[in-house]
């Protein structure tokens, strides 16, 4: 074995995928027995500007690997040209692929929002008002809001009947408090609620259930562990999301640092290729018990 | 000797009169004027179901927002408030979701924010470090510790319904969110305004050296507005977690400066210049108010944000105009 | 029962205050305290109030010695303390002020509002019988004098055995004055001690059972005042003979000068002037009781956004009323009463203070300044005004009271050059020791020697008697009758002020 | 009268110097042993390279709290400052990515902040709003403006490289940021230590009846302290997004708070109870060298933040206990 000095540089460690992907690189370490990688975390508490300066330091300080997750690369540009010019390797986990990345590991946005979309459209049936929350700030959850703005084109019968910009500091309650006030203004009018991540959805699920809506379809997408319980309950109104695998690109990444860096193998020959996309499946109510 | 200044000229005393009330009501008027807008041009209003969401989302932003009028009324600052709400959103969950039975989580909670209080009060009374730099300090400690409890995580799920009723459920009709806010505002009004304590704890934010000659024990009032700082914020915090569901650790961190704005605000009305319960209760309303009726009008975020901004500038600029507001 | 102080020393940074004073007060009588400004009065009485822990020394109780600690550790010894700057919460009412940290209450915890005011009202017909105070207001709203009473009963409420009174008639007018006077004699018969610091030879000569002298933080003498002539107090005080110097008055000009400021029909708030006329070379006293309007009249002259008038003229130049800056530029200047709130800034040096209206003095040019060249005019003026400080350097809020008021003048002699041809002068010696009055007299001589025409209101009355050539007596916020010089008599004011002119 | 009190002898002067130098000082004798402490314990900690690093760090913040500064000096908080650094940092880069030449760019950002800061100034000094609530109301307009403008997202690509030097570049071997930040000091130093108007600033802050009473014309510099804010604050911003290759909408969030502790640190030394630029400046690398250096050690940002609190609390207790500091 060889001691290794990591630094894993979460964008915002208080979200649940940055959280999962470190559980999951976390998890690879101790099955393989590497008791001699010493990692530290920082975290960037959402700010572009404290991922630059986190990267420089890891790179200033000598590290042997930077594991970057659920950031976005383009804003650190001259911290990543520190860390090439250190002859350190930066692992990208859904942060985009820049040049002075070795691999950006990551799911297809565009791909998981459509999926999740039409379902919940078809649900539909083609007819009934929605509630569109967006967020534009990070790029998954925009890209996300973008492709279903695109499917909405194909369903003239769906109206959306409001669109919210989620407040990304104090999401959770910016959008219980908006659905709330939604419920009022809406009531049963309102047949389905499409959130651009788990988390909110439940805080939708949350303010529908205290206002006494109950036949409303909503979706998130991410497949956090709590979500999935969430739309297998028969009766909650969360009806779908999607599985993204956040543990497993944590520990896909642990496993490449270990044959790069350690093993010394070439990372051309280890990567199939610039960026890696993993699958992530839809969850309904019907196989959501295969994921629990 | 004051004869002359005093002799009450009829015209004199209703041109004071008014003059009075300009000062003292007229963001309420605003408040009133913006209350009325919206109840005869967005439909579901002043639906009672309204009434109700408006309560519950102001309740906790009152609850904190009451605890720094005790500080604002010392002239102690608490700049950690928003990482003490968090502190409690995280604590408490945690407890209960490990099996803690929920009396007991409520008191740790309450203890914590107690300790946290002490801890404030300490640095800035005994050691002496203005309350502005020893909170800002305190935060940095708390957000590190909020984060370290949970590993960054969110707490979701687990719950047991007891506990997720405080923040979800109803009482009597009405939301338990609105009973907390009222009872807190009811309590933190009477303490200031007709206790003892709250008389010196004016009484050193107006002028300590005065306070110092007429025996007060100055520290000990200044020491009491931080700790109740601290108290009122963990209730909050434990308030917000069973009304979210869900132990955030960084979802006090608005409450900074919402708090604030909602201080600000209501020094600008009743006693203008002063912090007062009351008046705090009213910021909170007013801000409340603008941001449910105008997601009730279906206006974008950062439309509303704007139009946020420009509602409490014309509301505090009448009583500016008449008024030399110091709020520092 | 006796308060001691032994041996007191206390040291600041770069001044020894208190050199080893030792000190006997008793609660049977008023012990007057003297010296000049920085003698270390005030210092010596912040030991006693416990505002001050001495350097070294004791404070002795009943043959115990005691520590005091603060304000709070001498009110439970009985010590009561109206320091020198006054010291009310604004925000309260007269009344809460009065009790402060004795409310009536309820239960332990609540206040008994009713009878918190009808307590302080009996406390204020008790000490205070004819003086009338809305208590109801909040005392910033009220004028100085009233809050000064306010203080003083609040200092009084609880029957201390010592009550410290520092300076406090200094902003006194006249019918207070003799009430506080009144009081002061009284207290010792009910068994409270008086402390009284004040710079009014007379009135400390008049007053007091036993004098103190300090001087220059040292202990000088301590005798039954009736031993101690005024002309022994000043010799004490200043070392050197007093007399026919300190009792100069302005010699009436032979020659009058040009007119140097003429108003016709000025209205300010309720104040109305008809016709003002001030000539280069002559000092003018304004007197008046409690909002007579003498007051607001000559600072409206400096500040007048909100008079109006039918001309107003300054050497010659027809004018429109408005802010100081403007004023300032046409040849008007003011001194005002209250130093540390209208004219000072204590966290600053006496040579920024000094440099705050004419900073340009100390300037190359393009508003930039040079440390090298205000520190040679700041040194000018304090040498001018004779101020006792380490350095230019000094924090201003280290300076005694007499030496703060000294550089609130200097700011005008910072610079000014010729360019002053009104000045005005509020309560020009508040707080000021006998031996500086002289000074700032000698001053205001030669400032009008040379072409300039001061206004001096005031309610020391032996002040204006001595510096003005005429004056001008206020009632109901309207000029009386003049009184020319050679009519000068304490008497002949009274009456004008009262309206019942002579 | 004043040969005996400034007859200097010896062992006073010695106690003059003694304790004031204790106040003064202790703040920075605290950040040389952290220098020293990390210089001898983390190993690359004294590198150029990595001085260069925490040059570049703080600039921003630094420049955003030279700003600060003034407004402190005088009195009034500008609490808007964060959201005209995001202002700045949008507007710039759209600009660019629009085709419009560099100097322009720069120039229409100055130009933004030049109007927010009247606009502050107006509502401030014509109006008579307190600084504290119409920057409060300010921010809230501006958060909206900089999400509208770009809809919420960020830019990316498209800069002109030199913009990005800017940010990223050096000049003779130093990051031309670090150049910003010495002369935004040098600049504001000199201006508020050594220039009239300076002087008037701190004399408006000081006492402004006094001020009043001295011809100085109150409004005017309490105008000037806020627009200075404002114009620092989008320099601070155009840099930042130069920096960052990115303009995004919300990164300027953290300058408020984080500004403010530079401010509130520096107030601790040099003149304690004083805004002043050098002690802003060396607020500011208080906590840039705490960040780096705890970065370097490897600890965790949650740790780090605990230790970083505690850090400040104990330099700045060491000048609390000896001096009375009334930061509000
Ligand atoms: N906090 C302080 N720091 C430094 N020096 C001080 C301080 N307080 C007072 N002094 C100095 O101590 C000396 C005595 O001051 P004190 O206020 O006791 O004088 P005083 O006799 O009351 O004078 P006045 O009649 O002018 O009020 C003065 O030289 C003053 O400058
Ligand atoms: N130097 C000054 N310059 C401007 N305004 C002043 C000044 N001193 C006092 N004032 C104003 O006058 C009000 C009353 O002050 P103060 O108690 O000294 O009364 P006054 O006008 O001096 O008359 P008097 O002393 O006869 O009562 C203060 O609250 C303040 O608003
Ligand atoms: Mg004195
Ligand atoms: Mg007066």
């Amino acid at each position: 074995a060889q001691a290794l000095d990591i630094v894993m540089v979460n964008s915002n460690a208080a979200a649940q995928s940055d959280q999962r992907t470190k559980a999951g690189f976390e998890a690879w370490i101790a099955e393989n027995g590497k008791s001699d990688w010493n990692v530290s975390y920082l975290d960037s508490g959402g700010s572009g500007e404290a991922t630059a300066t986190n990267i420089q330091d890891a790179a200033n300080r000598g590290v042997d690997a930077i594991v970057v997750t659920m950031a976005d690369l383009r804003a650190s540009r001259a911290a990543l040209d520190a860390a090439k010019a250190a002859n350190i390797p930066v692992f990208a986990v859904d942060s985009g692929f820049v040049d002075g990345v070795v691999v950006d590991v990551t799911t297809n946005n565009w791909a998981m929002s459509s999926d999740v979309s039409v379902y919940l459209l078809d649900q539909l049936k083609g007819e009934g008002n929605l509630v569109f929350f967006r967020m534009a700030e990070h790029h998954g959850t925009r890209k996300r809001g973008d492709v279903m703005e695109v499917v909405l084109k194909e369903y003239p019968g769906v109206k959306v009947l409001a669109e919210h910009n989620i407040n990304y500091t104090a999401f959770f309650e910016d959008t219980a408090r908006t659905m709330e006030d939604f419920a009022a203004r809406f009531g049963t009018d309102i047949d389905a609620v499409w959130a651009p991540w788990d988390e909110p959805a439940q805080a939708v699920v949350n303010s529908l259930n205290a206002a006494g809506l109950t036949d409303v379809k909503v979706i998130g997408i991410d497949g956090h562990p709590a979500a999935i319980a969430e739309v297998c309950k028969p009766d909650s109104q969360l009806i779908a999301t999607v599985a993204q695998p956040f543990e497993e690109m944590g520990a896909q990444v642990a496993a490449w640092i270990d044959a790069i860096v350690v093993e010394g193998k070439p990372a051309a020959e280890v990567i199939p290729s610039e960026i890696v996309y993993l699958d992530a499946p839809l969850i309904t109510k019907k196989n959501c018990q295969d994921f629990l | 000797m004051s004869e002359i200044a005093t002799s009450p000229q009829i015209d004199r005393v209703f041109g004071l009169v008014r003059k009075d009330h300009i000062q003292r009501y007229s963001t309420l008027v605003v408040l009133a004027l913006m209350v009325l807008g919206f109840s005869l041009f967005v439909g579901r209003f002043l639906t009672s179901q309204n009434v109700m969401n408006i309560a519950q989302q102001i309740s906790m932003l009152t609850i904190v927002g009451a605890g720094l009028t005790f500080g604002f009324a010392a002239r102690e600052m608490d700049l950690s408030v928003g990482f003490t709400v968090g502190l409690a959103g995280v604590l408490v969950p945690l407890l209960l979701v490990g099996g803690t039975p929920l009396p007991l989580a409520l008191l740790a909670g309450l203890g914590a924010g107690l300790l946290v209080g002490l801890c404030n009060a300490f640095f800035v009374t005994v050691i002496g470090i203005p309350s502005l730099i020893a909170t800002l300090a305190a935060g940095s400690i708390l957000f590190g510790i909020n984060f370290l409890m949970t590993g960054g995580r969110a707490i979701y799920g687990g719950l047991p319904d007891s506990y997720l009723w405080l923040g979800q459920g109803r009482l009597l009709g009405i939301p338990v969110l609105a009973w907390f806010m009222l009872g807190a505002v009811a309590v933190a009004w009477f303490v200031m305004e007709r206790t003892i304590f709250g008389r010196y704890i004016y009484a050193v934010g107006g002028n300590q050296k005065a306070a110092e000659l007429s025996g007060v024990q100055v520290r000990r009032y200044r020491a009491a507005s931080l700790v109740v700082c601290s108290l009122f914020a963990v209730v909050a915090g434990m308030l917000l977690a069973a009304r979210l569901g869900s132990g955030q650790p960084n979802a006090g961190e608005r409450y900074l400066l919402d708090g604030l704005a909602t201080v600000f605000i209501g020094m600008t009305m009743l006693r203008p210049g002063t912090a007062t319960v009351l008046g705090t209760f009213f910021g909170a309303l007013f801000i409340g108010i603008i941001n449910n009726g105008l997601n009730l009008m279906g206006m974008d975020t950062y439309i509303q944000s704007i139009v946020k901004g420009a509602i409490i500038l014309v509301a505090v600029a009448v009583v500016s105009r008449s008024t030399k507001l110091n709020l520092l | 029962m006796d308060i001691r102080l032994t041996d007191i020393v206390m040291q600041f940074p770069g001044t020894r205050a208190l050199d080893g004073v030792s000190v006997t007060f008793r609660d049977d009588e008023v012990h007057g305290l003297i010296g000049e400004n920085g003698a270390g009065k005030s210092t010596l009485v912040n030991v006693l109030g416990g505002s001050l822990t001495p350097t070294t020394g004791q404070v002795v109780i009943g043959g115990r010695p005691v520590r005091l600690g603060s304000p709070h550790g001498a009110l439970t010894h009985g010590i009561a303390h109206v320091s020198q700057e006054g010291n009310l919460v604004s925000g309260l009412t007269g009344a809460e002020n009065i009790l402060l940290g004795h409310e009536p209450r309820l239960g332990g915890a609540l206040i008994r509002t009713r009878a918190l005011r009808r307590q302080a009202a009996d406390l204020l017909r008790e000490w205070f019988p004819r003086v009338s105070i809305d208590l109801s207001r909040p005392v910033g709203d009220l004028p100085m004098a009233e809050r000064k009473v306010i203080e003083i009963v609040r200092a009084l409420r609880g029957n201390p055995k010592i009550v410290i009174l520092d300076e406090p008639t200094a902003t006194l007018p006249a019918r207070e004055k003799e009430q506080l006077w009144q009081i002061i004699r009284s207290l010792p018969k009910r068994g409270v001690g008086v402390v009284l610091i004040s710079h009014f030879l007379s009135e400390i000569k008049a007053l007091s059972d036993t004098i103190t002298v300090l001087r220059d933080g040292r202990h000088i003498c301590t005798e039954p005042a009736a031993s101690l002539s005024e002309e022994k107090l000043v010799e004490l005080m200043l070392r050197r003979t007093g007399g026919a110097a300190l009792k100069a008055k302005t010699t009436a000009s032979e020659a009058q000068g040009p007119v140097v400021l003429m108003l016709r029909g000025w209205h300010v708030g309720a104040v109305e002037v008809p016709d003002f006329t001030l000539r280069a070379g002559e000092i003018v006293g304004l007197i008046g009781l409690t909002g007579a309007g003498h007051f607001g009249f000559a600072r409206s002259l400096h500040n007048s956004a909100g008079a109006r008038a039918a001309r107003m003229e300054v050497a010659g130049k027809a004018i429109a009323p408005g802010r100081p800056a403007q004023m300032q530029a046409a040849g008007v200047a003011l001194v005002p009463d209250h130093r540390m709130e209208y004219a000072l800034i204590g966290e600053w040096t006496l040579r920024e203070n000094l440099a705050m209206v004419h900073p340009e003095q100390g300037s190359i040019g393009a508003g930039i300044l040079s440390p090298r060249r205000e520190e040679a005019e700041a040194g000018r003026v304090m040498r001018l005004m004779n101020v006792k400080a380490h350095s230019s350097g000094q924090l201003l809020k280290e300076l005694s009271g007499g030496n703060k008021q000294k550089i609130s003048i200097g700011k005008w002699l910072y610079g000014a050059g010729e360019r002053y041809r009104v000045m005005i002068f509020i309560e020009p010696t508040e707080g000021v020791d006998i031996g500086a009055k002289t000074e700032i007299y000698a001053e205001m001589r030669r400032l009008a020697a040379t072409g300039v025409g001061i206004i001096i209101a005031s309610s020391d009355l032996l002040e204006i008697e001595s510096v003005a050539h005429r004056v001008i007596p206020f009632a109901n916020q309207r000029p009386g009758p003049e009184i020319p010089q050679e009519r000068f008599s304490e008497a002949i004011f009274i009456a004008a002020m009262s309206g019942t002119a002579a």
